[in-house]
């Protein structure tokens, strides 16, 4: 035997002596899970070597395993309108029409990006982005949404780094493979020092009948190993993914920057296999490397399999087996390939320049075998190495007790809506966004910032073309809003579902499909898994009614520090369809003296209001989304949007109505005349400034106010006209708000010089 | 990527490798105005496997070819003249078609190709880090400036055009002030960044610092222009940035048309 | 005071710059060069005597301690 | 042999990250930084003795004669 690997005599250990394995070897396991191996192996009646527990280390850790969440995500999300689902994978699958169908998923990097924010956020998109590749899908799209503290704390980096770190690394490592990021968002609050959340999506498309499969079920398939080689990089990324953050050093082997430089001819390389029809199955490698892919691949399709450690092409050539088998080295596939087209992968991965090689192969059974150097260094049977225990933790539910302090009454908001315009989570992200690539691809019809050139105010979706031949697209928007998540975790899951809902409907296109990224405290405490079951089942409970699947998704728990947690947070990922593009709607007005209206009705719901937090004041509770009412309005959206009755459409969410309008001025240098004399219910700053759910601003042809009232169906409101240099806003003839398009514009694009 | 299907048609062949990342548009693009486009791994050319004779136009398109570590370009060009350069200069002296936009200017520049005001194909200028110091992706309003190139001869002169620049080094600078005042002696400058009325004005229309607001150049016998901005990323009119304020140009499509008519003329 | 500050990838970190020069030379038949990896030299005129500045400006806004290592030394 | 090539703007090219950089420093309250430019090194290492070598990679790959300057020294 060579002492490339060892055996460790876990038979006769204590309690303690395993919890010291576990913390020796970074494993990451519980007491009793370590019992529960070390049973396993005692029934098998031999001990087991650092490469198996190293394997059973990943597989059971919270990231690939889903200890905690699992249980709930079975009973409120998954099986959730997946009638309407195509496929589900390392990202979930829609069908678009009969021959197209598109594939996205939304994921976690907060970890990463707290310790070494631009390597965290850059190997987020690489991961991603092969996540959809799996899928044997084109990437079309990326996005990222972002969660910066303010507030630096001792011994965790500045939020100014994390933030600039970040940017950079969406930014270079999307450009770089040349898939254009073209919709996110960026929310600033002390919630997010020193946990920063980075959440990053993807969106690919493909045609319905080159879906990828991501299971063997058939013996003598081959497996091959593509793109980056494997080194000492990122070995243990899942264990600390999978525990509280709890200081800003770093354990520096799992510290990596990505190379977009060999993902970009990986993509290539693996579409036109794949588009070939040579690859029998497709994953990526991500948290867990080799262990997790290989093990699930297999198991997946009820195989077993051989892998040949040696095989496997090395940055470094001392690597231990165990070090082979759960590097997180970046930029890897493994493909299962039947033995006659091997050699025909192999050629065009040689084409394209990238680095394959074949290193197993499933065999009968449920074994998994590993050697190196002709010695057996695993043997494990894959249902107990994939079947992490499961735990239905202890959780408490608190309700709060809302407090509601009652602003004063102005004369005038001119000094509101200019601080909404100039605050950090509404003022444009131009300064992130156009350092991003957007128009890669030439398939960009509707950009994350519209209107005239230089003048460009925010989209609601961004809407992209999916080939040359048609006019069929999709749109792709997000939704969150964690200032109702940390009053209302339930809610501000309903929330943003609803956000993410109504910014598709605003480019006139219909939802399909959602992706879930679900961001947690430590579960190991109550009131935390209260707060995440509470998440879940306001996500389950919104999209049950509108009839969009949860395709796709992905927990990241344990942010959270000796100092504090952040609360449960959804970032939700939506994908909508539109047949023809040409009729997508972008928020600018687009003429003069056309009518405005509103479609929905404000309440005094205040809690997390934009309007009292820059007043520092508690707004009660938080907006209650009703599905039903969405859905309703949305239709009839859609309606008078495919009538052509619609010029523009802007959703109304932080800030209310008022900053809805002003935002529509931005992109358009357009005004608008609002009266809301007889509309408003007492308090006009109420009405302006309320985030009631569900609500859309819209501008109609002239002359078709009957035309549009009617489809509306009593659901609308008419606000005034567009119109001049002014954004004027009037109530029995008193002026509330009167400002200078130009000084809209300027507040708002402030920090982008 | 198709190939050898109609014969008749001017045949172009879009350079990639790891790193350059527009040619799926660029060939669809090309395809578009009516050529039959192929996109071509450089190692092909290199190994010999395809020879850029069988050409009549060759695409450098946008990307980070090699990552742009070193200089944007750097590595590409470095690889082009260490094994092709003879075929290039072929190809340019049998009067045909090389575009580069974005990444592809910088190799082009790399390369010698642009402007070659020497006819040795020494570098004779560069593109430097924009002046911001940052990637900017938006779209810009241009001037056209010369329409004797065939890739602009569907422009008039002085027309001002919009198309999207995503870069981060756009900002021309050539090697000295007797080059530039060649340059704009023999017409060669094709584009500049202008303000919407057309005026010729500092950041942020010129989104880089070049001199003289240079945004392409062409070559003095007008068979080569390299361009900071994607002309094949507008192709489609529904991909400029303004179209749903009603602005509803084909920019994109007259540089590939022009290109084609002239060699559909020409060969 | 002239100073030049040099800040470098940590030897565990990956260098995608330097691989991809390797790739390069490799390619333009430099068989002989075994590894290349890359830096940045910042130089700076200041007014004082302080090389300890230069660790401050790494510290503060050059480098990032997780990944880089940082060189400071006066420039005569 | 190790040698290091270092790659500087020519003094008449304006060097935007050492702009930038310098802007940064003075946003830090460093005012006695007067002025920052900014290069890259390439640490290579390769079989041979032949210092000249390095002046080819800068030619062929490393640097553009229009806008830099190349220094070659041997790193011992
Ligand atoms: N981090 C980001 N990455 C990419 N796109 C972003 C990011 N942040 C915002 N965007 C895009 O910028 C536009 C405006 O965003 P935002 O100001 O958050 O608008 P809204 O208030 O409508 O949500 C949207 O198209 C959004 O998708
Ligand atoms: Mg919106």
């Amino acid at each position: 035997m060579t002492d490339s690997f060892k055996v460790i005599k876990l038979r006769e250990l204590s309690l303690g002596q395993l919890k010291k394995i576990s913390r020796d070897l970074a494993l990451g396991l519980s007491v009793q899970e370590m019992a529960r191996i070390q049973s396993y192996f005692k029934n098998l009646g031999r001990d087991p070597t650092d490469v198996e527990l190293q394997a059973i280390g990943q597989a059971w850790s919270e990231h690939c395993g889903y200890k905690s969440s699992k249980i709930y995500l079975k009973k409120y999300i998954f099986g959730l309108n997946s009638e309407k689902i195509y496929s589900q994978g390392d990202a979930g699958v829609v069908l678009l029409d009969d021959e197209y169908a598109v594939a996205l998923k939304m994921e976690s990097h907060n970890h990463p990006s707290a310790i070494e924010p631009y390597g965290g956020a850059s190997t987020g998109v690489g991961g991603i982005l092969r996540d959809i590749l799996s899928m044997g899908a084109q990437p079309v799209a990326v996005t990222d949404v972002l969660y910066f503290g303010i507030r630096k704390y001792k011994n965790y980096p500045s939020p100014e780094f994390i933030k600039s770190g970040v940017i950079s690394g969406i930014r270079d490592y999307g450009n770089r493979v040349g898939i254009p990021t073209v919709s996110g968002g960026i929310y600033y609050s002390d919630m997010f020092s020193p946990n920063v959340l980075v959440n990053v999506g993807c969106v690919g498309i493909l045609k319905k009948d080159k879906i990828a499969k991501q299971s063997i079920d058939k013996k003598g398939i081959k497996l091959i190993i593509a793109g980056g080689k494997t080194g000492r990089d990122g070995i243990h990324g899942v264990n600390m993914a999978s525990a509280n953050l709890d200081s800003g050093s770093a354990n520096l082997s799992t510290v990596q920057l990505g190379n977009p430089i060999i993902k970009e001819p990986l993509i290539h390389a693996v579409l036109e296999a794949n588009e070939s029809g040579l690859i029998y199955s497709l994953k990526d490698l991500g948290g867990g490397g080799l262990s997790s892919v290989v093990g699930e691949m297999l198991y997946a399709g009820g195989m077993g399999g051989v892998v040949y450690l040696d095989k496997v092409p090395l940055k470094e050539n001392d690597m231990l087996p165990w070090e082979i088998w759960i590097s997180e080295s970046q930029e890897r596939m493994l493909l299962g390939v039947e033995e006659k087209n091997v050699p025909q992968v192999l050629e065009i991965m040689n084409d394209w320049d990238v680095t394959s090689a074949v290193i197993g192969e499933s065999v009968e059974g449920s074994k998994l075998t590993l050697y190196y150097k002709g010695e057996v260094v695993m043997d494990l049977d894959l249902d107990f190495v994939t079947s992490p225990p499961l735990y239905q933790r202890a959780n408490r539910i608190t309700y709060k007790e809302y407090k509601f302090d009652i602003p004063k009454e102005r004369e005038n908001y001119d000094g509101i809506l200019l601080k909404m315009l100039s605050d950090p989570n509404i003022a444009s992200k131009e300064y992130a966004v156009r350092q991003y690539d957007h128009t890669v691809r030439g398939n960009t019809v509707i950009p994350p910032f519209t209107g005239i050139i230089g003048k460009e105010g925010p989209s609601d979706a961004s809407v992209i073309k999916i080939n040359w031949e048609n006019y069929t697209a999709i749109s792709i928007a997000h939704g969150s809003n964690p200032f109702y998540s940390q009053i209302d975790p339930y809610m501000g899951a309903r929330n943003a579902v609803d956000e993410a809902y109504r910014n598709l409907v605003s480019a006139n296109s219909i939802p399909i499909a959602f992706s879930d990224c679900l961001n947690s405290g430590n579960p190991e405490r109550p009131e935390r898994m209260g707060e995440f079951i509470s998440m879940i089942k306001g996500l389950s409970d919104e999209a049950r009614e509108l009839g969009v699947p949860f395709v796709s998704g992905n927990v990241s728990l344990y942010n959270e520090t000796g100092l504090k947690s952040i609360p449960s947070i959804p970032t939700i990922l939506a994908v909508g369809k539109l047949k023809d593009y040409r009729k997508a709607i972008t928020p600018d007005f687009k003429g003069v003296g056309n009518p405005i209206y509103l479609i929905g009705k404000p309440e005094i719901e205040f809690g997390g209001s934009l309007y009292f937090r820059i007043q520092r004041k508690n707004g009660g509770r938080v907006p209650y989304s009703n599905p039903k009412v969405l859905y309703d309005r949305s239709e009839r959206v859609l309606k008078a949007m495919d009538l052509g009755l619609v010029l523009s459409s802007h959703d109304v969410s932080e800030g209310g109505l008022a900053l809805a309008i002003a935002e529509m001025t931005i992109g358009s240098d357009i005004g608008a005349e609002i009266d809301l004399t007889g509309l408003t219910f007492g308090r006009p700053d109420f009405f302006m400034f309320s985030e009631s759910q569900s609500m859309f601003i819209v501008e109609i042809q002239k002359g078709k106010e009957n035309e549009f009232e009617r489809e509306m169906g009593g659901s609308s409101i008419k606000l005034g006209y567009t119109g001049g240099q002014i954004l004027n806003i009037k109530l029995n003839g008193r002026t509330l708000i009167n400002l200078y398009n130009d000084q809209i514009r300027s507040k708002w694009k402030e920090g982008y010089t | 990527m198709e190939g050898g299907v109609y014969l008749n048609l001017p045949k172009v062949a879009v350079l990639t490798m790891e790193g350059t990342n527009n040619e799926e548009e660029a060939f669809q693009s090309w395809r578009g105005a009516g050529a039959n486009a192929e996109i071509i791994h450089i190692k092909k050319l290199e190994n010999k496997i395809r020879k850029l004779e069988e050409f009549d136009a060759i695409f450098f398109p946008g990307g980070f070819s090699a990552g742009d570590y070193v200089r944007a370009g750097a590595i590409m060009a470095s690889r082009l003249r260490a094994t092709v350069m003879r075929d290039i200069e072929n190809f340019v002296d049998a009067g045909k078609l090389i575009m580069g936009s974005c990444n592809g200017f910088q190799v082009l520049i790399e390369l010698g190709l642009i402007p070659n005001i020497g006819g040795d194909y020494e570098r004779e200028a560069a593109l430097a880090t924009n002046l911001s110091n940052r990637f900017e992706a938006r779209t810009v309003y241009l001037k056209i400036t010369n329409n004797t190139c065939p890739f602009l001869r569907k422009f008039r002169i002085n027309q001002i055009i919009r198309l999207p620049i995503a870069h981060f080094e756009g900002r021309f600078i050539p090697a000295n002030e007797d080059l530039l005042e060649e340059i704009s002696n023999n017409n060669m400058i094709g584009l500049k960044y202008v303000d919407p009325y057309g005026k010729e004005v500092g950041y942020p229309w010129n989104p880089n610092g070049s001199v003289l607001n240079i945004a392409g150049v062409c070559s003095k016998s007008g068979n080569v222009l390299g361009l900071m901005p994607h002309p094949e990323r507008v192709f489609n009119k529904y991909t400029q940035s303004d179209w749903p304020r009603g602005n509803e140009e084909d920019y994109g499509q007259l540089f590939f048309k022009g290109a084609v008519d002239y060699l559909n003329e020409k060969f | 005071m002239k100073i030049n500050i040099i800040v470098t990838l940590k030897d565990n970190v990956e260098d995608a710059e330097g691989q991809s020069v390797l790739k390069a030379l490799h390619l333009l038949g430099y068989d002989e060069v075994s590894n290349v990896r890359t830096g940045k030299v910042y130089y700076i005129e200041m007014k004082g005597n302080d090389l300890s500045k230069g660790y401050e400006f790494c510290d503060k806004l050059l480098a990032n301690p997780v990944i880089n290592k940082c060189k400071v030394e006066r420039d005569d």
